[in-house]
């Protein structure tokens, strides 16, 4: 037999915000000392819905790397990190040990065709900002920046067909 | 009355032309293509037929020759081509005629006169409709775009000559831009009609997109059913329509349906047609082009006068009148149509490809669906990213907004993202609640393109706790793998 | 070309409840000279609705002989015969001229083995009266009369296995 | 803590135990049949496991030598029989704990003791609990019947004595009744029981049906989770329930759960339990028999006590103490469950076999479904015609009832006939509302068995006559023919 445990386990998103549950048992969740009856169903119509208290939603886990999500809710995305409060601590250690931040690549969301490149290695980007030209289902799409910084290399080139998923462009 | 249809187009709109043609006794034919051998539209059909092999790298529905062939080697009486395709395609119109099949349209002089956009607002000048300042032929160089803008003053709109539906166009602000732009529009125009010709325009900053219905038969009877308010875009590509347009007091709704009726009489115009305006703040409205051709956005219109477009299409096109008069138009409620695109709105509106795993329709009367996707359907790069439309109607502007609401928030799709947050998001709006919303209302007006519901953000976190706890396994995934639905077909079809 | 023609449908119920539509064209409906916008739509996931005038109902066609129909609507069994005043007012007539009135036959909603019959030919029985007991899915299931009338012949026996639809007893 | 659990049973119960077990991270194994191959039971396990190719006769679910095995071979913890089977066999309790598996339920002197009725009589009077006058001893002949009949007084009740569900039972209101009433009662009790062996009671005439439901854990800890109210019942067959009971006040409601956990104390019961009453006119209530397994209605003593039923199961099997004391449970808002069966309803409740072809389920928060079939499941006369349980949680009674009549209206299955109408006749009927209602209602106070939405009545007078009109051919039909499902199943199997 297992012994009873109780674990702390935040989720911190893309913009910093924080929910942090405990967790007894691997299945008895709390937030804020309130309990959650947390349940995931998998419906005879192909989906999946998550129901807290009562609540439902149709949800979809889209991917996992390690301990990070990215999730739909109502079709909504949403990233989080999933953590205990000593991985949490550590990675803010590493963070402030390493100022320079890390290397975000900007990757083409579909296939298609490099129309145009705006942008040159070396030069500081705003977030939002379009970097490049995609066509696409017929469609010229811009890819916007995801992240401020500076671009350190454009890895595609104008005319290049790209595959899903190809990384275009590295900023840091 | 005609008997037999072959419908030159795929999709929700093949399903939706279907639906009445049977309805009315017509044998509907449709045509089956490598790209999708078991979609959804051929189900709808009385007799599928096969698209035959052919060397032409063209789309099968944009070959004029082997469509034709098609409805005269089965003998069928007419063909109606959709929107989008070959739907304003004068030389498809041509081809049936002489092939002795009926296109379901207006005649090919006629689109001709419409698709060429600068024809186009040659004819609107005569009728008597305000169009916007601009070319009165082709730009044959950058330097006469400059000549001509400087003239008509910045900022200008570059359109293509054989264009519609926001491709080709390029909006310019100061001189310096020109050059890019007109470069960027030919290339675009090319690509997307195999016609790089562009001219420009007084460009109308921030107006309404407003549009007319307009039928006329065979036998000189054109009547309008009201307009349609299409201002909600984003690179002029319509989201979201309603009807009536909210901007509208009796008087302009009275010019303006004038104004797309003398047009429809001076062309002689047959068939169903839209007649697209700008409406500026100051409640002056231009000409932007007339669209030969059933619109994506028919059903509101459908919705408010109770009438099918679709089979007055039909009866015109059998040689029938006009089976109601001007003045039995009425006029009922409102409605608004959802289009509920496969994109990644949160990602900047980028296709988001991928397979249907499961679909929740909303539920309820005056609630009505065209869709042309099933579970199992993928999404792919040959075609538009529809996944449906929903249109709804109530009794007011404020009714059906509420109803609308609730009906997304009934909306559900597994395996693809989709505009249905986007849409809740325009509804929830303040300035599109208001009616005082133009064209610029979407880049401009809205704070999140996605409305979150309430407790949305922590399920999430919730969910990826839980996931964590559980080590679940992801549903879908971007890495490449084989997925059951796409070897299902497969094995089916290899 | 076809010519334009207009006809009267009338839809009678097995409780004599009557409705009279005119049909134009084949296609247009009118009820108490009140337009009905009509369309039967097959939704993608499975699903048959009705729409009648924006009221949307999933609806089933069950089975259809000759002009006789059941139907769902939303699930409730409906039977209505679909008869032009012509052969409305012959069907009337025949029925005057024979005043014996038609034999009714009780099928079997399942397959099941006959367990018990509690009738006997010639008896008077009572609309919703138990005729016989069908054992099916390890339940013992009352067969009632959908009429009222003499039995007039007992087609199974105790013990007899049948299948579904399976005449049992003719009742006139 | 168990770790692995095989679920001996199918169908809904297989995946809401699964769903529990997989929460808990317990490894679930579930059982695959030849009758049901790909039933949507099995997607909800970690690991199928096939049953093995028998001689025997027997259902796969009953076969105990098999399943036992199968958890041994597969060096599974512990076997959970769901409800139904051999959820109340001492036989299967005894064989798993002598193959060192966990059963959960309650010991197999216990299950033996309560499926025994006359047994279970002895031993309710026994811890003070009221019981009807009846059998001592099981009826050895129909003049026995008789007699003790005269002695007690007609109306009297023939049960089986090994029998629960309305099986075997008979109501014998006068002497010259008794002769077939007893075959009757006797033959349905060897058919489903195997076991002929009936006795007698008084009968109770037109009662409420109420059970409390009871956790004991192997410690001595013994708690009861309030009243369910299953009084909505036809042929002994329950059709919908709620909790709590709109009978009774806090006093009653104070003297049954009292009542049903000093029973259960005074056996020295363990694991979820429940205790069914029958109460009458005056406010006297009787014990009528004891269910050692989880109920089909067990939802709604979730919904409203926020306790997981399962969860408690396996804790208690685990050898964990009650996480909860009886001041700490707490009773919220109002529960109704709706059972959906494939039953024709106006056909006097015959089954409806056949495929499902399409199911819309309701959306909403506080709204939960438990089912065992998807699109393409088929309704087989093999298993019971159960589709699905629609469970509905709000504050008050009137809040539940009109939130699952709204919930009723958005569910739709196709392909079969369901209890749907019936539930909403239930729910709409003013005996039911007010409720006053008893075991007699289903048979006496309801006008139509089914309700009927406005305007149906016209819609289905409509639709044949466009069915005419068009020549439309039946979906589905009576005839003997190969359905489409039907085929791919086949395909796939054989």
């Amino acid at each position: 037999m297992k012994t009873t445990n109780t674990k702390r386990l935040i989720a911190t998103g893309k913009n910093k915000e924080r929910y942090s549950f405990t967790v007894k048992n691997r299945y008895e969740y709390n937030y804020k000392k309130e309990k959650l009856v947390v349940e995931l169903i998998d419906e005879p119509d192909g989906f999946t819905i998550l129901s807290c208290n009562g609540v439902r939603y149709p949800v979809e886990i889209v991917s996992r790397r390690q301990n990070h999500y990215e999730v739909l809710v109502n079709g909504v995305g949403y990233s989080f990190a999933v953590e205990t409060p000593f991985s949490l601590n550590r990675n803010k250690l590493l963070a402030s040990l390493n100022p320079g931040g890390r290397v975000e690549t900007i990757t083409s969301p579909m296939p298609g065709k490099v129309l145009d490149i705006l942008v040159e290695a070396g030069q500081q980007v705003q977030k939002g900002e379009p970097l490049l030209i995609l066509e696409a289902m017929k469609m010229q799409n811009s890819i916007l920046s995801t992240v401020s910084g500076q671009v350190v290399k454009i890895t595609v080139a104008k005319d290049e067909n790209v595959a899903k998923g190809a990384v275009l462009i590295e900023i840091k | 009355m005609i008997q037999s249809l072959l419908i030159a187009n795929r999709g929700e709109i093949a399903i939706r032309i279907a639906r009445t043609a049977r309805r009315m006794g017509v044998v509907v034919y449709a045509v089956r293509t490598k790209k999708e051998p078991d979609a959804l539209y051929l189900s709808a059909a009385d007799v599928v037929v096969d698209f035959p092999d052919t060397e032409l790298p063209v789309s099968e529905f944009l070959d004029i020759g082997a469509l034709v062939k098609l409805a005269v080697d089965n003998e069928i009486e007419a063909i109606h081509p959709g929107y989008g395709f070959l739907s304003e395609n004068a030389g498809f119109a041509a081809a049936c005629k002489k092939a002795g099949v009926i296109f379901i349209g207006p005649p090919a002089d006629v689109i001709d006169a419409m698709g060429d956009k600068i024809k186009a607002r040659a004819y609107a000048m005569e009728s008597g409709v305000n169009v916007p300042g601009g070319s009165k032929t082709p730009l044959t160089s950058v330097d006469e775009a400059k000549t001509l803008a400087e003239k008509i003053g910045y900022p200008v709109i570059i359109k293509a000559t054989a264009g519609g539906g926001g491709r080709g166009m390029r909006i310019v602000s100061i001189p310096g831009d020109m050059q890019l732009m007109f470069s960027q529009a030919t290339s675009e125009a090319q690509n997307a009609f195999g016609n790089a010709s562009v001219y420009i325009e007084k460009y109308i900053e921030n107006p309404k997109h407003i549009e007319v219905q307009i039928v006329a038969d065979n036998h000189g009877n054109v009547i309008h059913l009201g307009e349609r308010e299409c201002s909600v875009q984003r690179k002029h590509q319509k989201l979201l329509e309603e009807a009536p347009s909210p901007a509208l007091d009796s008087r302009l709704r009275k010019k303006m349906t004038s104004a797309a009726v003398a047009l429809a009489k001076s062309i002689k115009y047959k068939s169903l047609g839209t007649v697209e305006f700008l409406l500026d703040k100051n409640g002056d409205f231009y000409f932007m082009e007339m669209n030969t051709r059933l619109q994506v956005e028919h059903p509101v219109t459908e919705m408010i006068t109770g009438l099918d477009l679709v089979e007055l299409q039909i009866l015109i096109a059998s040689g029938a009148k006009l089976p109601v008069k001007q003045q039995e138009v009425k006029f009922q409620g409102w409605a608004i149509e959802c289009r509920i695109n496969a994109e990644d709105v949160q990602a900047g509106f980028v296709p988001s490809m991928g397979i249907i795993r499961g679909i929740r329709l909303p539920q309820g009367n005056n609630i009505r669906i065209d869709t042309g996707v099933r579970p199992g359907s993928e999404i792919t790069p040959f075609f538009d990213s529809m996944v449906a439309k929903l249109i709804v109607h109530a009794d007011s502007r404020a009714e059906v907004i509420e109803k609308t609401l609730k009906a997304l928030r009934q909306f559900h799709v597994k395996g693809v993202k989709t505009t249905i947050p986007f849409c809740k998001a325009v509804l929830h709006n303040p300035l599109f609640r208001s009616g005082y919303f133009d064209t610029s209302f979407v880049e401009t007006a809205m704070d999140s393109p996605v409305h979150r519901e309430p407790q949305e953000e922590f399920l999430a976190a919730l969910l990826s706790v839980y996931a964590q706890t559980h080590n679940t396994t992801p549903i879908t995934s971007d890495e490449v793998q084989i997925d059951p639905w796409v070897l299902k077909k497969r094995i089916r079809n290899f």
